[in-house]
């Protein structure tokens, strides 16, 4: 779960990371009220839930009322990417001298947090890494003993950092520490982190991003994925605890299976074939018919979906139940799309039974390839 | 032989009451498994299958011997369950629920590796040696007796390779789930040393993914100390772009790690031999073998 | 640092774990106004920090307002084993219908914090660990882990307890864990702990020992340990963090140090010749001139000691730093006592001359035995 | 050789702008030893006695390749430091302060363990190799190069031991101070196989106290392990008895252990020579060398 700007902030703020003073729109109506105890120039920055909002025309300076009602009114609905703007925030400008890195991520290699700093930040911190690497300092930490006071010494003391800048800056990364622990994040990124003309340290724009597996403890973050606008499907799956994952803007395949290996190995010779999917869509383990049925009903409800392959190996999941969902949507169904479906594992003969007496465009095969080849011989797939 | 379980395994089932944990406490009986004790909390002196139920699993281990644990309880009550059976002793853990919170396997992995036990999952269908025992969920019928390892960070994935191998004669000595997670208990270089030490394993299949690096640290493994043949496939080479882990992320997979041709590349490299789907795998070992 | 039975359950109503209701007095007057809210019958134990209280007729029942101000009044000012109680704990008696027994310890050998626990507690426990030890559970806490749900559910559920107690029991175990923890302890001790007639579990006696090189942030028991009355040389001592040892009550010699391991082996050696030590006095590392002096000055006041054996080895402590310091007592002291004095290490042909230059009895030796052996010679010390 | 530190140890000092680091920085360098760097937060950049100080254990190792540490910093601070040098990746770590509060001590021992680091007190005058070089506040000059490795839980009955050694001309390989605290980072088991594999060591000698298990469990090592002659004091059977530990010490303790009798009787059980004074061990190691 990416969180969008705004929502990052906010829990910089409850963390007492300093940011600069801001407001969230969501109507220029609302700028009257809200914008009253704001210092000109202001910045204002469309949330989105993707990258390149910058060069995409969804940052924007003002310098006076006239002007933020203008950026405003500009930015707000804009579409980036395909994402409508539906939420503006807005900041004080920061009188910015220079510009540093700092994050914390989970390390799939060592298993641990790791803390990145860089005295040198700022969206060419990737360019940075690359051709100075000794700029970039990565600590990993023990998790059995967690975030200990010489660790951020030697992390601002190596990089050089301005000694009168120590205190705030050991305040921020422990504090940014204690957030990544307590939210479960995988990643918490202050970039840039700057240094104003004050010489007060600001997180000018943060990213973090919550363990998706964590958001039942996390109530807060669960109430603010349940506000985002997002692909309705993917909503409607969730209610379900299915996973639908957008895959390609124009696939017209879509891929079900019970885990997400095989569903990655499928899209994977379809692309190969040349045709694309446009869905992926995850069942888990255990589903029910009733469950099944629903899953079914979502990814065509989908108006870009032509053809839907099923591909079951029943372990916790049975085949029966699988092929009884199937029927169950079915029946309910009226548009007729292309069904291959393909069932392996616990109560088999009775899942094929069962699929067989299903009306409409439904292929049954024995395995992925011949599935494959059944979508690769339509032609309004390519 | 086989590795990690066999007709001496004596299992205890946590969570033998639930739903899935009576389920497959069942049908790992029905496979042969000597499933010696159930826990869960509160239910002690009761039976499953005609297995005693113990409120913890030391006592469970007092009572019964048993030497390894399948964790059968939901998501968030998994890391305690591992806790637990780390902490009474067990050296062997199988962890079944999908969705366990990455921050909760961090704290179990280097406990772990501290206590020097052999965690394998989470979100993983268990390990079953065909022929002498199965602990976990998958569905044994498709599994045969034979000589090939298999380790895969999916279950679907597994099952299907398995199904095509046991269709054309090709049998297993022990099929590792190691699960889909970011932080699995056990990866591939945990396993190779034993799988290359199992006079049974004639040939090891690798069935990993893209993200991480698992398959990176298991090739320079390999090209070290396996000598048995190796068959790889790494799926996801086409999957959505998944989480954006910023800069960050960028910074530390700079060399590329974790995509699929860094992956086939090093396996390549280290004589594995690379397939690019499942029915490939078996292509291949009909070939090697 | 053992705390006092009031004070211990000071901390366990801090931790929520239940005590019966009661107060505490040190004069019979505050009765009136203090004990109004309690019902009889009623229990009245000396306050005091030594054990054996019961058998010295410390411990009281009152089933009435007039018998309460008899035990009252008999039993504080009482002298037990020569500590006066000062303070009176009045508490409700409970209806006991069973005894169990709990603790928390730092186990020596794990090293790790040991819980203890018992279905069959009270005095006789030490008897029931001897006799039937499968009755007494011991079980680590790794510390880097923690204490988990598991281990708690696996004491109660392996001792036998009903499980209608379960969810108390598990409390209570749980909290005093918290405060082992949190209050830097040595041993927190529960005993009895007991069943009442109502199946309620209740701590009718506690014990805490917390560790005294933690009492720096331990703020209220610091705060405690200085309300004590304690041999005022012992006060006296702490004001210049020295350690006062009160050895044998009849001693008659003192043994002062620069480490406590010289002055268990003076005292070993000191015993072995028949005579005994009164008092041993650690100056730790690292002390001046001043210090010493005022370290001599403690010792010689205690009028029961006749002789002083000052044995030091200068590591961090410099010879002629301790030699200056007992001139600077010795010119001030006006009773003769024997001093013995040893001095080696660094500086200590300095040493030496300074102590050749006091005037008194004061007798230089080479070494232990020979310290020992001047002991030994006088008649008055045996 | 020699056991811990040597010629070739290069030191690092924490707390090295205290009044006790600067004082035996120089004491140290004075005998020798190569204190290489030391450690003060927020006053990287400066020297004392010609030694750079920086503000970290990690640049310290980084611009000086350092290999141990002593560490000169107030009790309060002591695990603190400790946990630096260890994350640093020193695998020695020499721990002066007294009255470190035990709960500290308890998180230091598992880590250091978990990270195979050892950890020489708190509350120890240090280690000696004399004539090779020192690290502590020891008073070096009675200390003289010759065969005898020597262990103590405190550091007067060894200074006192080592004097009368000396005069007698009776050298010490190296003498180690394991402090006298509740739990220390090593225990006599801890170091007796160093000894033992030492070729200069000819003889130990063992300075223990009432309390704790660790002569016992050094005296079933010995009967095992040991081929050198031990010579072994047991200081405090007369001492004043110290704090009560309810019946909980009592329960643990119900064997004895922890008494003089016990610890002596272990010990003479393991053909160790037992002295009753601190000038009898020096009695005895004439007698045996």
């Amino acid at each position: 779960m990416d969180l969008m700007e705004y929502k990052a902030k906010e829990l910089f703020d409850k963390y007492e990371i300093p940011t600069q003073k801001g407001i969230v729109i969501e109507d220029v109506s609302d700028l009257a009220s809200k914008a009253l105890n704001l210092t000109f120039p202001l910045v204002a920055k469309a949330q989105v839930q993707i990258g390149g909002r910058g060069k995409a025309g969804g940052i924007k300076f003002a310098s006076n009322t006239d002007e933020l009602l203008e950026v405003s009114k500009s930015i707000l609905g804009m579409d980036i990417k395909g994402h409508i703007v539906k939420k503006l925030l807005i900041v004080e400008k920061a009188e910015v001298s220079k510009e540093l890195y700092l994050s914390i991520m989970l390390d799939r290699l060592s298993k641990k947090p790791m803390i990145i700093f860089s005295s040198e930040g700022g969206v060419d911190i990737e360019e940075v890494a690359r051709l100075t690497p000794e700029k970039v300092m990565k600590v990993s930490i023990d998790p059995l003993i967690g975030i200990k006071d010489y660790i951020i010494r030697y992390l601002i003391s190596k990089s050089g950092l301005n000694n009168s800048l120590y205190e705030q800056m050991f305040d921020i990364v422990k504090k940014l520490y204690t957030l990544f622990c307590e939210y479960d994040c995988m990643l918490t990124e202050i970039n840039p982190l700057v240094i104003t003309a004050e010489n007060k340290i600001l997180a000018l724009d943060g990213k973090v991003s919550i363990d998706d597996n964590a958001l039942s403890r996390q109530p807060d973050i669960l109430e603010f994925r349940d506000s985002l606008t997002e692909d309705e499907l993917v909503l409607e799956a969730r209610k379900f605890n299915f996973l639908y994952i957008p895959c390609e803007v124009d696939g017209n395949i879509a891929v079900m299976s019970n885990g997400s290996g095989m569903i990655m190995s499928c899209i994977d010779l379809i692309s190969k074939q040349g045709m694309k999917v446009g869905v992926g869509f995850d069942l888990g383990g255990g589903a029910t018919a009733e469950r099944i049925a629903e899953a079914v009903r979502i990814v065509l409800s989908n108006k870009n979906i032509k053809a839907l392959f099923i591909t079951i190996f029943g372990g916790i999941t049975r085949c029966d139940e699988v092929a009884t969902g199937i029927k169950m949507a079915m029946e309910k169904h009226e548009e007729d799309k292309l069904l291959v479906v393909r069932v392996e594992g616990t109560n088999k003969e009775k899942g094929l039974e069962i699929i067989n007496s299903i009306k409409g465009q439904i292929i049954s095969v024995d395995n992925i390839r011949e599935g494959v080849s059944v979508l690769a011989a339509r032609r309004e797939l390519k | 032989m086989s590795i990690l379980i066999d007709e001496n395994t004596r299992l205890i089932v946590q969570g033998i009451t639930g739903r899935e944990g009576t389920f497959h406490t069942e049908q790992m009986l029905a496979y042969g498994t000597k499933v010696v004790a159930g826990v869960t909390p509160g239910k002690g002196g009761q039976t499953v299958f005609g297995v005693p139920v113990f409120n913890t699993v030391k006592e469970a281990i007092e009572a019964t011997d048993a030497n390894a644990s399948v964790i059968f309880v939901p998501a968030k009550y998994t890391a305690a369950g591992v806790y637990e059976a780390m902490d009474a002793g067990l050296k062997l853990i199988l962890t079944i629920a999908e969705h366990v919170p990455v921050h909760d396997m961090m704290g179990v992995y280097h406990i772990a590796k501290k206590k020097g036990c052999r965690v394998i999952g989470p979100n993983s269908f268990g390990v079953i040696s065909p022929g002498k025992a199965k602990s976990g969920f998958m569905a044994h019928k498709i599994f045969t007796k034979g000589s090939v390892g298999i380790m895969s960070r999916s279950a679907t994935n597994c099952y299907e390779t398995v199904f095509m191998m046991s269709n054309k004669g090709i049998g297993q000595s022990t099929c590792v789930g190691n699960g889909g997670d970011m932080i699995p208990g056990s990866t591939f270089v945990d396993l190779l040393p034993l799988f290359e030490a199992d006079p049974e394993t004639k040939a090891i299949v690798i069935i990993g993914e893209i993200g991480g690096s698992e398959e990176e640290l298991a090739a320079e493994y390999i090209k070290e100390y396996v000598k048995k043949p190796v068959v790889a496939l790494i799926a996801g080479k086409n999957a959505p772009k998944g989480r954006s882990m910023g800069h960050a992320g960028a910074i530390v997979s700079a060399d590329g790690t974790g995509s699929a041709e860094s992956k086939e590349k090093k396996l390549r490299d280290a004589g594995v031999h690379i397939a690019d789907s499942t029915a490939n795998i078996v292509e291949i070992l009909e070939k090697i073998l």
